[in-house]
């Protein structure tokens, strides 16, 4: 078996006296893309968040591509491959779409770039046409494209992506999804948390539902959609 | 991150004890026993602004007392020494703790003249004889004047009044005064237009800049367009220096004489260079004055500290002389007051300064020499005028 | 010329001057969030470190060019004592310690330096000045700094708009996690900010030498009128700093001409006017 | 809330009255001085703690007030007799009290930072006006030239001019200063200041005028530093303008900081031990002395002569290693010792004369309710009646305007257009604090307690505040019925007894909340709107305020905003489906089950590629 993109280990994680994650362990294979899913509050966010170095767990191990950095920063967690696209976007609003767009290229760490900035123009032409524009100049839809793009200038291996398409009108949903499409195909493992669930099983190699900081299910998208009364319980009304 | 912190039980209790063994020292601190030596307190600024000439006046004491072979009246001097930081909302803290904490016999400070005056205030209080060796305030040996205190520095108004004596008779008419608007600024002042109006000459306007303010150029550019034949000014320290340079930056040093009290030049001669030269002061010293005093003073002070003595040293040594006076008249004890202030007030001697006495009010009287500063030395030019004494006003001794 | 144009002119010259000290410090409170009120120290360090300098090379702009470069280092090796510990506490611990590094660096600097001031030469080529009345010369040297600040005000703009570490700084200003999630070293960036900042105060202070001269307690009004500074300005914003020190500058020579009782105050009351109008200072995020 | 001081404390405390009470004893006149001296100091600090510690406003200007009072004995002093006791204190207060009234009245619209540099602007400009004119003495300083004395007609009480009477005054001022502030901040009053600390916003929305709250503890705080200055100025009979400027503002902070901001009493250790440090520090002979318990008496003298030499120096890395070493201050540090806080005794409440009736519920009405955002409508044209005595669900997928619809129910958004009825009153367009006394209370996404009060005091704090006045400084008024209400409130909301008296930080997420909802009961509120109560909730904290809702339900009528559909479903009596801010159904748990529309809405596309 190859060595897991992700690998997380029995994660707790507290904000305060609150107990958001609980006994989280799961992995991701390089190159695939995983589906999160579950209703608000019940830690989707906490677990990329944690994924990613933003936040401490209390307990609990973490390796990316084999690399144990359960205490590393979130900084050189980056370095090592690992991009997030956050809820909100997290855009610089007083730096311009381009400067946004170059402010962590590199390569990654064979020395690559397969996201230069042309093809992220290519992927976005908006963005083209607006890369001077400054951050907080751009509509909802605009910015996550924004995010999008940044994150993948730092060549990443692995790709946390979430609520990319909240409060977007169904157009640029749309295309937002194919360029997930896109980059789920080139090889990159990705974790993606949505509130569209069509859009996610047709992408999503396998499926983790979270309910009240622990995953519910864990099975692929035919599985998942064959259990409705999963999905009512857990992510419908 | 409170991991770090934490500190153990037995650690606790540790710190608390020597926390409350540091906590008691202040207020149990040793008998002092009598025939001991003579406690001589020294409230003298050690940092800050002023620590130069707190420095200056504590080097010559010693200097003094050291070539009485340690001892004034046969008795040893032992100083104690406070920062005074020049702090006046601290100065009556420290001068209880020279006065009731260490229970010193003589006290003697300081500089800065706020710190004086409330130093004043307790040691008239407490009746300890007391020795000022620069601060300037005029009250001090004015309204507020006392047997107990002796001032052997100056009024500030006396330097002001010989420089306008001297102004005059350099044939200024016109003059604008350019001071730092606090006390011994307008005191300054006012001892300048004592004598500057009554020669006859015209003040033009008196400009302020609020202490320690060092930005000029506001000043300049009114002196420059109201064109005196001359200007008097009061900077001291680090803002004298700036202020010169300024002065000759904004090229009225060619135009417009500057004046002032010897305090603008003192200490910053070498600093000033070319921006000082010809500036013209009226102090109560010049470092090349004729006369035996000074010249063996000059040489004892350079040998032992390896610098020539200004006018803050001239003043350390006669403050130790006047005492050195007092405490062989009363014997070496300071409790035979009548004998030792009246010694003090009646003492006349031969200072690096010239002839020395002290004025009813306890003030000196003394020549103040007229200089020109050139190749960063105060060139001795003549006599500004002699024997200048402050007015008594308000003084019950006078 | 006119006086008012003299006096404006002089305002804006010490503006000038109080900028290149208060924009190191609102880099550091705008980015870091620590408030170091041992800057004003910094801007003395510069200034006791041109008189040595000065002395040593014999020019001040040679000096600056060592100066600067251990400023920095100096910077680095502070914030990796002291300031480092800092980050997750209370404003009030910060001024606590920042407050006792003023204490430790007044002390070292009569220990080093000693009590007497001093004046730093002007270099021989920037002697005299220009004549602009009758009487008054506007000394070369004066100018000369104006346009230092200005060039460095410009370069300041250059860097912080077109080069990665400015990118960089703008960045940590709106959003510090996503900078740390982008790859970049949080407290790295903190180092080099708080390093910048000690750098623009020793920067002031040593092409100040020559016209403050040098003496103890230099630092302090710097300090509290570039505190001043970056609250009109906005804290964290370098243009708010500029146009706050030139506001500043302009206020306090007027002020010196028209209020000369309260000259003093006026500073004071224009930043209390200042902070009814807009509470967040004039380019500033409101509080 | 400020707990009275833990038994380790007043022990440490009384220590330090005792010894202050035998110091004329054996101390000499220095030390009696000394001490006056720091025990002034400590008045003025604490009456600082007030404000940065309590109201947690950092006034970088204190020193104005503090030597506002002490130029005010140079004021009332005639110019060579005492001054009258009972006159020149109140003149200190009232000088101190007046000039903060109007200082505060602008520094208080700032905030933070902001604060910190105005009232440092006013502080300075206070030191100029004394420092650049002759009002009082000028640069100098001015003396006062006879200690003030206490008479009554023609009967000399106290003279000041006896350092032992003195000295005596200075402790019980000191005393009763610090026991005035000890009361002040467990008053209602002080109650709200703490929460204002904690959370300004909050304080707002429960119905509390913040603005005046906070100008009270300025002027307070002021008032007392006034106090604090014309003693200092009585210790020598010298004043001057150093005392108003920023260097003694700043010391002040210093110590607070020091000794731990927000005690009071660590504030006064602070200034003792920063006086005493400063003190040994600049002090070779007392160096020397101590130094000379570690080491032979010739280096002891060495080493201490070298250190007071620098003592500046000395001074700071203490600073700098109390400040790492002590985060949160002396006092920090005797807690940590001491160990956690052992609950406060709850106060035995007389039963009440009538007897508590069932508070009768609110009907919430609303009418074709529209609120938009500039050309985006947020909710529009809804109406619904939530009756009373139920549990009513407001579900709906993210951006469906669930958070607009109660944002504007609570008065925090005014509707574009249509009615809200609380019974049958409009409260459409009314401002929150008012909607809230009309008796709807609603709680926040995020947990919004007052995390260093306990249980109790929160609760205590929500009933007050049926009565905001910023001037009640009394617990008895209202205290019974406001007792009463809290009592209901714990019970009500089901924190456990034993749990009620420990702060809510130390609370479990799922207490916090159920903390929250309690307020509301608290606030007297019969309408309860909440916006995601279960968020973050582990199983069996949602299983228990799933019930508690059920319970809740008897005597109010409660609107939740809830993702969680199991607890939803279980809990609701009636369920209101919003959808692009329309609604799309309002029916019983098992009516929205089985809606078309609904699962149409909600499963989308997907619907029908599961059925393919």
């Amino acid at each position: 078996m190859s060595t897991p993109a992700i690998l997380a280990e029995n994660i707790n994680t507290h904000y305060g006296r609150s107990h958001i994650l609980r006994g989280v362990s799961f992995r991701v294979a390089p190159g695939e893309t995983v589906s999160l899913l579950g209703r608000n509050g019940m830690g989707k966010t906490t677990l990329l968040r944690t994924l990613a170095g933003l936040v401490r767990p209390s307990s609990g191990s973490i390796q990316l591509n084999g690399a144990e950095v359960t205490n590393s920063r979130a900084s050189s967690r980056s370095r090592a491959g690992l991009a997030i696209v956050p809820e909100g976007r997290g855009i610089f609003p007083n730096l311009t779409v381009e400067e946004n767009l170059t402010f962590a290229s590199r390569a990654n760490n064979k020395g690559e770039r397969p996201w230069p900035l042309e093809r992220i123009y290519s992927l976005f032409p908006r963005l083209a046409e607006r890369k001077h524009h400054w951050g907080n100049e751009l509509s909802g839809g605009e910015q996550q494209m924004l995010s999008i793009g940044r994150a993948l200038m730092t060549s990443p291996s692995i790709f946390l992506l979430d609520e990319a398409t909240e409060g977007l009108a169904p157009k640029l949903r749309d295309e937002i999804w194919a360029t997930v499409k896109q980059i789920t195909q080139s090889g990159i493992a990705a974790i993606i948390v949505d509130k569209n669930l069509n859009d996610l099983l047709a992408l999503a190699d396998r499926n983790m539902i979270m309910a009240k900081g622990e995953i519910m299910f864990e099975g692929t998208s035919a599985a998942l959609r064959a259990d409705e009364a999963l999905i009512h319980r857990h992510l419908g009304v | 991150m409170h991991n770090k912190s934490r500190i153990s039980r037995r650690d606790a209790l540790k710190m608390a004890g020597v926390g409350a063994a540091v906590a008691a020292f202040p207020f149990a601190r040793p008998a002092i026993s009598q025939g001991a030596p003579l406690r001589v307190g020294l409230l003298l600024p050690y940092s800050g602004t002023f620590a130069a000439l707190g420095t200056a006046i504590t080097n010559a004491m010693d200097l003094y007392v050291k070539q009485q072979g340690g001892k004034l009246a046969g008795r040893t001097i032992e100083w104690i020494k406070v920062d005074d930081e020049s702090a006046p909302s601290k100065a009556t803290e420290l001068t209880n703790k020279l006065v009731e904490g260490e229970k010193v016999d003589v006290l003697i400070g300081t500089v800065h003249s706020g710190v004086a005056m409330a130093m004043a205030k307790i040691a008239r209080e407490a009746g300890i004889p007391t020795l000022i060796p620069n601060a300037g305030a005029n009250v001090l040996t004015r309204a507020q004047c006392a047997k107990n205190i002796f001032r052997t520095s100056f009024g500030n108004s006396q330097p002001g009044v010989a420089a306008g004596e001297a102004m005059i008779k350099a044939g200024i008419k016109t003059a604008v005064t350019y001071t730092w608007g606090y006390a011994a600024g307008e005191e300054s002042v006012d001892g300048f237009k004592q004598s500057f109006l009554k020669g006859g000459g015209k003040i033009i306007k008196e400009l302020r800049l609020p202490f320690p303010n060092v930005e000029f150029q506001a000043g300049l550019a009114e002196i420059a367009s109201l064109k005196p034949e001359g200007v008097y000014s009061f900077f001291a320290g680090g803002g004298a220096l700036k202020y010169m340079q300024d002065y000759a930056a904004a090229g009225l040093k060619s135009s417009i004489p500057l004046w002032g009290p010897g305090f603008l030049t003192d200490g910053v001669e070498k600093a000033a260079g070319a921006a000082g030269e010809g500036v013209k002061t009226a102090s109560h010293y010049v470092e090349s004055l004729d006369n035996a005093e000074n010249k063996k003073f000059r040489a004892d002070y350079n040998a032992a500290f390896k610098m020539f003595p200004d006018v803050y040293a001239v003043q350390g040594w006669d403050t130790t002389h006047l005492l050195d006076i007092g405490l062989k008249a009363a014997g070496g004890d300071v409790k035979k007051q009548d004998a030792l202030f009246k010694a003090m007030r009646e003492a006349k001697f031969n200072s690096p300064r010239g002839p020395f006495r002290l004025s009813a009010a306890q003030n000196p009287i003394h020549n103040f020499y007229l200089r020109e500063l050139k190749g960063g030395q105060n060139v001795f030019l003549g006599v500004a005028a002699t024997d200048v004494s402050d007015p008594t006003t308000g003084c019950s001794l006078a | 010329m006119d006086l008012v144009f003299i006096q404006l002119l002089n305002g804006v010259q010490y503006g000038l001057l109080i900028f290149l000290a208060a924009s190191g410090l609102t880099l550091i409170f705008g980015i870091m969030g620590v408030i170091n009120l041992s800057h004003g120290s910094f801007y003395m360090l510069g200034a006791y470190g041109a008189l040595t300098l000065t002395a040593f090379t014999g020019d001040i702009f040679l000096a600056l060019l060592i100066g600067v470069p251990l400023a920095f280092v100096f910077g680095i090796v502070i914030e990796w004592l002291f300031i480092r510990h800092l980050y997750d506490r209370d404003h009030l611990q910060q001024v606590l310690l920042t407050f006792a590094l003023i204490l430790i660096f007044n002390e070292a600097q009569k220990l080093l330096w000693g009590s007497y001031p001093h004046s730093v030469p002007i270099p021989s080529y920037l002697q005299g000045g220009v004549k602009i009345s009758a009487l008054l010369t506007y000394p070369y040297y004066r100018i000369a700094v104006a346009a230092f600040c200005v060039a460095l005000a410009l370069l300041m703009v250059f860097v912080i708009q077109k080069t990665r570490v400015g990118r960089i700084i703008r960045a940590g200003e709106s959003n510090r996690e996503m900078v740390e999630a982008l790859g970049i070293d949080s407290r790295l960036l903190f180092r080099f900010v708080f390093a910048a900042g000690v750098a623009l105060a020793a920067t002031a202070g040593i092409v100040a030498a020559p016209l403050e001269s040098v003496y103890p307690g230099i630092g302090e009004p710097i300090l509290i009128i570039s505190f001043v500074v970056v609250v009109i300005g906005g804290i964290g914003s370098v243009k708010g700093a500029f146009i706050g020190a030139i506001l500043i500058g302009v206020a306090d020579a007027l002020g010196k001409v028209y209020f000369p009782a309260f000259s003093s105050s006026v500073v004071y009351a224009l930043m209390a006017a200042v902070l009814i109008a807009r509470p967040g200072g004039l380019f500033g995020r409101a509080a | 809330m400020l707990a009275r001081p833990r038994p380790i404390v007043i022990v440490v405390l009384l220590a330090l009255l005792a010894y202050a009470v035998a110091l004329p004893f054996f101390g000499g006149p220095f030390a009696l001085k000394l001490a006056s001296r720091i025990m002034i100091v400590g008045i003025f600090v604490i009456s600082l703690d007030l404000l940065i510690g309590v109201t947690g406003m950092v006034s970088f200007g204190h020193a104005l007030y503090f030597g506002l009072g002490a130029y005010s004995l140079y004021f009332i002093s005639p110019a060579s007799a005492a001054a009258n006791g009972f006159a020149a204190i109140p003149f200190a207060i009232l000088l101190a009290g007046v000039a903060a009234l109007v200082v505060g009245s602008v520094a208080v619209l700032t905030k933070g930072f902001y604060f910190i540099m105005v009232t440092l602007a006013f502080g300075q400009m206070g030191f100029s006006l004394f420092f650049d004119t002759k009002i009082a003495g000028g640069t100098d300083g001015a003396y006062i030239n006879v200690r003030p004395i206490f008479s009554l007609g023609s009967q000399q009480l106290l003279n000041f001019s006896d350092r032992t009477v003195f000295f005596y005054f200075c402790l019980a001022a000191l005393v009763l200063s610090y026991l005035f502030l000890l009361w002040l901040v467990r008053t209602p009053f002080g109650r709200v200041l703490q929460g204002i600390h904690h959370n300004d916003a909050r304080m707002s929305a429960l119905g509390f005028n913040t603005y005046a709250y906070k100008l009270a503890s300025y002027v307070i705080a002021a008032a007392i530093a006034g106090f604090a200055g014309v003693l200092f100025a009585s210790i020598d009979g010298y004043v001057a303008p150093e005392l108003l400027g920023w260097r003694e503002s700043g010391l002040a902070i210093m110590m607070v900081v020091l000794g731990g901001a927000g005690t009071l009493y660590g504030p006064l250790l602070g200034a003792i031990l920063y006086s005493v440090v400063e003190e040994t520090l600049k002090s070779s002979t007392e160096l020397s002395a101590f130094f000379s318990i570690f080491m032979n008496t010739a280096t002891a003298k060495w080493l201490g002569g070298i250190v007071a030499n620098s003592w500046s120096m000395a001074l700071g890395f203490f600073l700098i290693a109390a400040v790492l070493a002590a985060p949160k201050g002396i006092a920090g540090f005797i807690e940590k010792f001491a160990g956690e806080a052992k609950s406060a005794k709850p106060r035995e409440i007389k039963p009440s004369a009538q007897t508590h009736e069932p508070a009768k519920a609110m009907q919430l009405e609303v009418e074709n309710l529209t609120r938009a955002f500039g050309g985006l409508v947020a909710v529009n044209g809804v109406s619904v009646k939530f009756p009373p005595n139920k549990v009513h669900g407001i579900i709906g997928p993210n951006g469906a305007g669930k958070t607009t619809f109660i944002n504007v129910l609570s008065g925090t958004l005014k509707p574009t257009q249509g009615n809200i009825r609380l019974e049958s009153e409009e409260i459409g367009g009314e401002r929150p604090h008012n909607v809230a006394r009309r008796g709807l209370g609603r709680s926040y996404q995020r947990t919004n307690v007052i995390l260093p009060f306990t249980a109790r005091e929160n609760c205590a704090l929500a009933a007050q505040a049926k009565f905001p006045s910023p001037f009640r400084f009394s617990n008895k008024w209202q205290r019974d019925e406001e007792d009463q209400a809290v009592e209901n409130a714990l019970r009500a909301s089901g924190i456990a007894p034993e749990r009620a008296d420990i702060k809510a930080s130390n609370l479990s997420h799922g207490e916090q909340r159920q903390l929250e909802i309690a307020m509301l009961i608290a606030s007297g509120a019969k309408l309860l709107l909440l916006d995601e109560p279960l968020a973050g909730m582990g199983p069996e904290e949602t299983g228990r305020v799933t019930a508690l809702l059920r319970e809740l339900s008897a005597d109010h009528t409660i609107v939740l905003i809830e993702h969680d559909m199991d607890a939803i479903f279980a809990a609701a009596d009636t369920l209101t489906v919003l959808v692009e801010g329309k609604l799309l159904a309002h029916g019983t748990p098992e009516e929205i089950r089985s809606n078309a529309a609904v699962r149409e809405a909600y499963l989308g596309e997907w619907g029908q590629e599961a059925k393919q």
